[in-house]
């Protein structure tokens, strides 16, 4: 039990995050205000803890008496969440009109939350898992609040932040609960309990795994427990929601997945049903409520309700056992979701020049002849989101519908398959005032910047051509799911 | 032989390439020649392959010559195929011969005006769909060429398009003929189904196995087929479009919906005789269908005023007499009625279009008159044409007319009931048409005054007088036999339509009472129908044949028939106002109701109802944080009430 | 005592909690009601460790504990600068987002 | 030419099939870096390119062997492992006349569209070979998941042909049209997994190659579903009625390039994947369909055919009469027999031909009158009688003149349909009545009657270029009708392929409404009527190509 307790290996990768977080923050204090350097060297650091995770590729290692366990799964999270960090970095950085906007903490706030993420990632006990989670959430409301001057955005992050802890109450009661059932806050071995009392496991557990399920379902932002998101989405500073949206929703998924795909699998019935009913509703809910938001960000929040739902369809019912299919599904989901958000994120970012000036729909209109590439770009996103072919979102939405075909939930499928039909709508209104409307404001102009320009045609190359080989991707996101076993 | 016949049928089609090619570029009198001599020319060669076809062993019923395969898929194997036997042999003799001699004539006919090279086109384009509709062998051949001198037709009649008589006159002329088409293609698919094949003298030879005599495929079949000879051929109830289709050049009339065209119905059904004689039903609809249409139509005829209307209701009466022996039984009659009626209803066309030449465009008689004098020779063929029609004695129309008359009365399939109505239409014939030659030519002069008559030219006049030659004469190759003829051409015919192949027992019983008894009969008959022509002849002449400014005899006599046979009995108007205005509204309902509101509503209110949904689920999102929560612990507290549940069950 | 009393017990607090923060306006009232929430968990942990003889119970609720802190103290602070901002910390008023 | 230069050619033409996809990519990709302003070379890069993909299509065809009714210019290629997609392309007599309608449709829309489309010409071209490719892509892909992405891939160019480049209400119109395709395809997808995990389960091999799919037994509730499915999204872009009303707004809306396309190939896609997939992978459930689709298509064709006539506008005519057209593509593929199937390929073949024409000389009047009401026309024949002749020609190709392309589909259809049932034939017969009542009223419009419009007095006829374009079209029009064998004979193996299939699952339990087949003594005189009501079990075996059943 106690064989990984020294293993400094297996926190490597956050470990050298965590640096550079506190390194960020003790740099901020003697550079002055708006000095380049801090976000150049986050995002140093953030490489070279990406160096440092693609290093370990391949090797697993348990450390903290079991509570850590690190491996492919941990890993591929590992990657993605830094990624989505340097991404959000780049967008960030490239347009902010006027320096400081962002202060010196922002960047070690993106920093300390990867570090969150990270542990919830390679969370192998409960309390791993809640020290992850709240950590990565008291930098997520924080940030949310950033925009200082907008009452909004204050507004927005109490809201989140009260939700928040309500929440997190809730997860935390469940935690107890299942604590006292199995008397045990490792997941292997409530997963054993459970594969061996069945059907049978106490009510106790039931609830546990319930308030859980609620607790982690705010985090992703799950229909009924997705009310904060529209408006911490629209509060927050764009880039912050980018990385909201995109981030912090994978690390939930990644507990998600392996607290429901793997230690709650096996009690099946009851946890199924009720994921079955929050795909469904995040589904309906989030894409119908995207219908009707001019907002761009306020839309890309439902819609990222709805995407939370096509992801838990993937979880419904979905036995390891049997198939791997679910899992790797939720993985290879998150990549691409994180890929196409970050980049609509980045034309928002872009085109909002830095002060979120615009954000609605009407703002867009003209883009297409004032940009051509932005506006491709854009297409691309959009086209990928609505999960059509040839683009990475199209795999994805296959893959996971295809994991609940697989597991007999085909009318779940259906449904899905129905509302993102209306999530074509929305998606495609986006197309339609970018390429078809004439522009309605004079288009006030905004900063290029080659950065976020090449960051942007990288995210919009890497939508199409993963789109069409993504059997690369898909090895490593199998992989990754299969190591947690 | 066989490649006289491929002639036949490239020499029009050249005119066509030619016609498109050079018809703008080239002088008219080239153009009308050239396109002329090509029709000239398939006459040549039809009477060359004509010729050899006779000299043959009448071993074999026909010539058959496979150009290529025209469809071959499945078990649909259709070849692009002629057949020459005694009918189509008739026909394409007819169609060339007249069909050049109103070539020639159109050349002064259409002289200057500005659609003169597409008039040839079309004209020789029509000349060759006709051949190709009597040299088809397969019903699929014949239905192209049936439809190819639709489309003809179509453009012919609407030839003067900016007028827009003219254009709708084509229009309507098409859609009706397009009923009828429907109707045929049904007949045709069905052949298809029980024969597996389409060509004619396949099924004619499988169908004593396919049909039983009397049995409800035949007579379905064969109605169908009538159905489309209706159409073509102008008969009620379909006859409308062909008075309309005089808006058309005068020379298309007399080719298209005199001479030629028209009678492609008459053909079909004696074509196909061999299987209309196992339908005796189908037959006496045929009989009644046509004598009814002789009849209307010829009192319809009466009541006209325009000289080419006139002649057109001559026409579907006539019609209606061939369908009449068709009926009958007399399916060779029905063609030599067929051929004399190409002769001097043509040469009556040409005539009147002579007539309206000279009257510079004027086509109403009441304005006419007294032109004997002007036009001699336009008057000469006319009378002969006319007499011919009538069914004096001696000249053509009189053979066949009182063929058909007998054969309605003693044919294989005849009853003194048809008898009694092709009489009745024969009074009728007389009247309409010497009241034509007495307000035209006999009557005295109401022509306006600014009108100066004058006789055609040349390039008109010698068709005319051919034509006339013909129409006197030509009714002597069916010399009956009780006038000591041969009845040439009804045993040439009858060899094909099959009434000698099928009817044989019939025709054989015919003969014999033709030999005994059934001779004097003919006599009899023969000389009531003269009478009949004559009684015509005095009405019109106690009608018309006074020196006043336009006498309004009947006018005044029956004032409510007249004015139902001035309005052509009000079919059009009736067809409107159950077809036309309701299938109208319909459509209208269908567009702006069903398919906008229903269906279109339908998928809009999808829309619809997707943005009531997400407008009342967006407003789900107050934007207070309590409510929010509510939502949390709420959802969490069902969830847990649902697990609960459920692990209790 | 058994367990099931400390577990009723924490189950009351926990529904006071929720129910503060359902009911009450103030968003401070609110703050307090979530850490009422957070002690109900406390006192389910620690029953729990006691009667299991487990440890990590204990552990958790030490980690529980530092979380309520923190979240107080991200909490006070966006609440100060609601105050600053809009004059007021009624929920009611904090609707600004909607739709 | 050296040895060297055979083997590249030789690789080239290994790959012939992914070249034409590709090339058409490239085209586009070209474009992408033609400077914003060069109007004219990027046109001439899309014509060069769609003509090359043109040349390609006729080395396909003569290359083809139209004998066999397997696939042709395999290829296949390791693709996406991971769920057993492959890269599979091939085809077969109907997916090669398809391929070279579309190779063969491209230059010549463009070319008829040339001077159409002024503005944001970059996005133009590349959208114009995007779609190109992506349709030649749905045509050849042999495996269900690259068909799938095809079909979907292409609707993104043409969403934005509609709604960038269309007319008034183009927005309304694009929109319409990707999400009822989208609808019908998102669940044909639902469907594709389904069978895809039906056929992992029952043979443990997972893949999308459709010929496996079709080597196995679906159970009966299953094939139901999933034919159900596919069959919607199919009936969707056929469309069959009723669901049809995107079809209007999409073509009323669309540049000319869009409509010619949307008509001349976008909507044989529909009536492609009913022969290609609904038929031939769920034969039980497709017979028991056969009496709800065959009256549908009816319905469309009487319905299409009314509704067009009282249309004002030019092209929603033409869209309606689509409706009408395939209708009876439709009929002819629930015939299952081979001579209605091939009736049916060559329909579609000929309505692309026709419609295409159609829309093109639409898009040549209203470029001169900006204005396609048929009202505002009239007498056109007066001062563009070339324009006149042409569009009399095709109007009546369309209208089904034998002698011309449309009448040999529309007979072989109509032969079939009567060999299953009259009943299945004879109420589609009005549609030929109809069709005459209105195209010749759009004729009776455009080109008759008086020359009254001041505005209409001065227009010019055709230029070369326009005469030009319509030249091949013309061409094909008058000899397939006269001489549609070599258009026939590579779609027969097809048809006889997919008649065998549907013939083998036929249930032994049918009602005999004919039998009488030629030198039959005893089956004198049987009324269709007569015998309908008459069951009569046959063995499966006993089918006889000529005799005419219908299950019911």
């Amino acid at each position: 039990m106690f064989e990984g307790l020294y293993s400094w290996s297996a926190v490597a990768p956050t470990l050298v995050v965590l640096a550079t977080a506190l390194i960020v923050m003790l740099v901020d204090l003697f550079v002055k205000p708006g000095s380049r350097i801090v976000p150049w060297l986050t995002i140093v650091g953030l490489l070279a803890g990406l160096a440092v995770t693609i290093g370990m590729w391949g090797t697993e290692e348990v450390a903290f008496s079991g509570a850590w366990k690190i491996g492919a799964y941990s890993l591929f999270f590992y990657a993605l969440f830094i990624v989505a960090a340097i991404i959000t970095i780049l967008f960030t950085l490239s347009h902010e009109q006027r320096r400081g906007r962002f202060p010196g903490e922002y960047w070690s706030l993106i920093t300390f939350s990867v570090v969150g993420m990270m542990v919830m990632a390679s969370a192998a006990d409960l309390i791993t898992l809640i020290i992850g989670l709240e950590t990565m959430s008291l930098c997520a409301y924080v940030m949310v609040g950033l925009n200082r001057n907008d009452p909004r955005s204050s507004e927005g992050a109490l809201k989140y932040f009260l939700l928040g802890a309500f929440a997190s109450a809730f997860l935390l009661y469940g935690a107890a609960f299942i604590y006292g059932s199995v008397v045990t806050t490792r997941f292997s071995e409530i997963g054993a309990f459970i594969a061996a009392h069945g059907d049978s496991i106490p009510f106790t557990l039931q609830v546990g795994g319930i308030l859980l399920l609620v607790g982690l379902g705010f985090k992703v932002a799950a229909v009924p427990f997705h009310m904060w998101a529209p408006d911490a989405y629209q509060a927050a500073p764009t880039p912050v929601t980018g990385f909201m949206a995109t981030a912090v929703k994978a690390a939930g998924f990644a507990a998600i997945v392996k607290i429901f795909g793997l230690v709650f699998a096996s009690s099946a019935v009851v946890m199924q049903d009720l994921i079955w009913w929050l795909a469904l509703l995040s589904m309906i809910v989030g894409n119908f409520a995207a219908v009707m938001q001019m907002n761009l960000k306020r839309m890309l929040a439902y819609s990222s309700v709805a995407h939370v739902g096509y992801l838990l369809t993937a979880i419904v019912g979905s036995d390891p056992g049997v198939s791997l299919q679910g899992g790797t599904g939720v993985l290879f989901y998150l990549v691409s979701y994180t890929l196409m958000t970050l980049g609509a994120f980045g034309v928002l970012i872009i085109i909002g020049g830095g002060e979120d000036r615009r954000e609605t729909l009407v703002d867009l209109t003209g883009l297409a002849s004032k940009s051509p590439g932005l506006a491709l770009a854009m297409t691309i996103f959009m086209v990928s989101m609505s999960g059509i072919p040839p683009t990475i979102g199209f795999f994805g939405k296959f893959y996971v519908f295809g994991a609940a075909v697989q597991s007999g939930y085909t009318g779940l499928a259906v449904i899905g398959i129905l509302t993102s039909v209306v999530g074509v709508f929305y998606y495609f209104r986006v197309v339609v005032n970018m390429y078809m409307k004439p522009a309605e404001k004079s288009f006030l102009p905004y900063r290029r910047s080659r950065i976020s320009d090449i960051t942007l045609g990288v995210l919009a190359v890497a939508v199409i051509y993963l789109g069409i080989f993504p059997q690369s991707l898909l090895s490593l996101a199998r992989n990754a799911f299969q190591s947690l076993f | 032989m066989t490649t006289a016949l491929k002639l036949v049928l490239l020499f029009p089609l050249i005119g066509v390439v030619f016609g498109l090619t050079f018809g703008r570029r080239l002088p008219e009198k080239v153009v009308g020649w050239i396109s002329s001599l090509c029709v000239g020319a398939a006459f040549v060669s039809a009477v060359i392959a004509v010729s050899g076809f006779l000299g043959l062993e009448h071993g074999e019923a026909g010539v058959s010559v496979v150009l290529f395969e025209w469809i071959a898929t499945g078990p649909v194997h259709i070849d692009a195929a002629l057949w020459l036997d005694q009918l189509s042999s008739v026909m394409i003799l007819v169609v060339t011969g007249v069909g050049f001699l109103i070539h020639v004539y159109s050349i002064g006919y259409m002289h200057g005006d500005w659609g003169f090279g597409r008039f040839f086109t079309w004209m020789n384009l029509f000349t060759f769909a006709m051949l190709l509709l009597v040299l088809g062998d397969s019903l699929a051949m014949l239905f192209i060429g049936w439809e190819g001198v639709g489309l003809c037709s179509y453009l012919l009649i609407g030839f003067w398009f900016e007028k827009d008589s003219a254009a709708d006159a084509g229009r309507k002329a098409f859609v009706v003929n397009r009923i009828g088409d429907a109707a045929f293609i049904s007949g045709m698919l069905a052949l298809f189904a029980l024969f597996g094949t389409l060509n004619i003298q396949e099924i004619i030879h499988l169908s004593p196995e396919v049909f039983a005599v009397g049995g409800s495929a035949v007579t379905i079949i064969t109605l169908l087929l009538f159905v489309g000879a209706t159409g073509k051929s102008a008969q009620i109830p379909l006859h409308i479009w062909l008075p309309d289709a005089m808006e058309g050049p005068t020379p298309v009339s007399a080719l298209i919906h005199a001479a030629t065209m028209v009678t492609a119905g008459v053909y079909l059904v004696a074509r196909m005789g061999s299987i209309f004689i196992m339908a005796p039903t189908t037959l006496a609809v045929v009989a009644l269908v046509g004598a009814l249409t002789a009849i209307v139509a010829g009192l319809i005829g009466i009541a006209q005023h325009d000289i080419k209307k006139v002649l057109a209701y001559s026409t579907v009466s006539q019609l209606g007499f061939m369908f009449l022996a068709l009926g009958a039984g007399a399916f060779a009659v029905g063609i030599f009625h067929l051929m004399t009626h190409a002769f001097f209803k043509g040469l009556l066309f040409l005539g009147a279009g002579s007539v309206i030449h000279a009257m510079s465009d004027k086509q109403d008689m009441r304005e006419m008159g007294g032109l004997r004098k002007k036009l001699p020779i336009t008057h000469a063929t006319m009378v002969i044409a006319g007499l011919a029609l009538a069914g004096i004695p001696f000249f053509s129309g009189f053979f066949s007319k009182d063929e058909i008359l007998y054969e309605a009365w003693a044919g294989p399939n005849g009853h003194p009931l048809f008898w009694v109505l092709g009489a009745i239409a024969a009074v009728l014939t007389g009247i309409y048409i010497f009241r034509l030659l007495y307000l035209t030519f006999w009557s005295k002069s109401r022509v306006p005054d600014d009108i100066h008559p004058h006789e055609s030219p040349k390039v008109m006049t010698v068709p005319l007088m051919i034509l006339a030659v013909l129409a006197a004469v030509g009714g002597f190759i069916g010399l009956p036999k009780v006038l000591g003829g041969g009845a040439w051409i009804q045993d040439f015919i009858g060899t094909a339509t099959g009434a000698a192949a099928h009817g044989a027992e019939a025709v054989g019983e015919l003969g014999a009472e033709a030999a005994h008894g059934g001779g004097g009969l003919q006599v009899i008959l023969m000389v009531v129908s003269v009478l009949l022509a004559l009684t015509g002849f005095w009405i019109a002449r106690r009608w018309y044949g006074r020196e006043e400014p336009y006498p309004e005899v009947p006018e005044q006599a029956v004032p409510g028939l007249w004015k139902a046979m001035r309005q052509k009995f009000y079919f059009d108007e009736f067809y409107f106002l159950i077809i036309g205005k309701p299938l109208l509204k319909l459509s209208e309902w269908l567009y702006r109701f069903f398919d906008v509101k229903i269906i279109d509503g339908t998928v809009n209110g999808a829309g619809q109802v997707t943005n009531t949904l997400a407008r009342w689920i967006a407003g789900l999102q107050v934007g207070h944080v309590g409510i929010y929560a509510l939502a949390l612990a709420g959802g969490a507290a069902i969830r847990t009430e649902t697990g609960k549940g459920l692990s209790n069950g | 005592m058994t367990l099931t009393s400390y577990l009723i017990l924490s189950a009351i607090l926990f529904t006071l909690g929720v129910l503060g923060v359902l009911l009450r306006r103030n968003v401070i009232v609110i703050l307090m009601s979530v850490e009422l929430m957070l002690n109900a968990v406390n006192l389910a942990m620690v029953a729990f460790s006691r009667f299991t003889l487990g440890l990590d119970g204990q552990v958790m609720s030490f980690l529980i504990i530092a979380i309520a802190a923190a979240e107080a103290a991200v909490g006070l602070a966006l609440v100060v600068q609601i105050a600053r901002d809009r004059r007021t910390v009624d929920v009611d008023d904090l609707t600004l987002l909607r739709g | 030419m050296n040895a060297q230069d055979l083997t590249l050619f030789g690789s080239i033409w290994a790959h012939w099939l992914s070249w034409t996809i590709l090339i058409p990519v490239l085209g586009a990709l070209a474009i992408a870096i033609v400077p914003k302003d060069r109007h004219t070379l990027m046109k001439g890069i899309a014509l060069v390119v769609s003509l090359i993909v043109f040349v390609m299509g006729i080395a396909i065809w003569f290359s083809f062997d139209p004998d066999t009714a397997a696939f042709q210019m395999t290829e296949s290629m390791r693709w996406i492992p991971g769920i057993g997609a492959s890269y599979l392309v091939g085809i077969d007599g109907m997916s090669m006349i398809l391929v070279v309608l579309t190779a063969f449709l491209t230059p010549i829309a463009l070319l008829g569209t040339w001077t159409s489309v002024t503005e944001k010409m970059k996005g133009y071209t590349a959208s114009i070979l995007m779609l190109e490719a992506g349709m030649i892509g749905v045509f050849v892909a042999r495996d269900l998941f690259l068909f799938y992405i095809f079909w979907e891939a292409m609707l993104i160019p043409m969403y934005l042909l509609i709604g960038v480049w269309g007319g008034p209400r183009r927005i309304y119109a694009a929109v319409k049209f990707i999400l009822y395709t989208l609808v019908g395809s998102f669940l044909m997808l639902i469907a594709i997994l389904a069978l895809y995990f039906l056929h992992g389960k029952l043979t443990g091999v997972y893949t999308f190659d459709l010929a496996a799919f079709e080597q196995i037994a679906i159970p009966f509730g299953a094939q139901t579903w999933l034919f159900l499915a596919f069959t919607f999204a199919f009936c969707i872009k056929v469309p069959l009625w009723p669901f049809h009303t995107w079809l209007p707004d999409a073509h009323v809306e669309a540049p000319t390039f869009g409509s010619v396309i949307l008509a001349g190939v976008l909507l044989k896609m529909g009536t492609y994947g009913l022969l290609r997939f609904s038929l031939p992978l769920f034969p039980v459930a497709a017979t028991l369909a056969v009496p709800y689709l065959a009256t549908l298509s009816i319905i469309g064709i009487t319905y299409g055919g009314l509704v067009a006539w009282v249309q004002k506008d030019i092209k929603s005519l033409v869209a309606y009469s689509s409706v009408a057209h395939l209708g009876f593509v439709v009929l002819g593929i629930f015939t299952f027999r081979a001579e209605g199937l091939s009736g049916s390929m060559l329909q579609m073949v000929n309505h692309g031909l026709s419609t295409g024409a159609l829309f093109i000389l639409v898009g040549y009047i209203y470029q001169r009158r900006h204005t396609r009401q048929i009202d505002d026309f009239g007498g056109l024949a007066k001062v563009m009688p070339i324009y006149a002749a042409i569009l009399l020609v095709v109007a009546f190709s369309s209208a089904g003149l034998p002698g011309l392309n449309g009448f040999v589909g529309e007979f072989l259809i109509l032969i079939a349909a009567f060999q299953v049932s009259p009943w299945m034939a004879i109420p589609a017969i009005p549609g030929i009545i109809i069709a005459a009542l209105y195209l010749l009223r759009l004729l009776r419009g455009v080109i008759w009657g008086p020359l009254d419009k001041e505005e209409n007095k001065v227009l010019k006829d055709l230029n070369l270029r326009e005469i030009l374009t319509m030249v091949p079209l013309l061409v094909l029009i008058v000899m397939i009708g006269i001489f549609p064998k070599p258009f026939l004979r590579p779609l027969e193996p097809v048809a006889a392929k997919i008649e065998k299939r549907m013939n083998s699952v036929r249930q032994p339990v049918r009602y005999v409404i004919e039998t009488p087949s030629p030198g039959d003594p005893e089956s004198r005189d049987t009324v269709p009527a007569d015998e309908t009501a008459a069951p009569e079990a046959t063995p499966a075996e006993s089918d006889e190509p000529n005799s005419a059943e219908m299950v019911t």
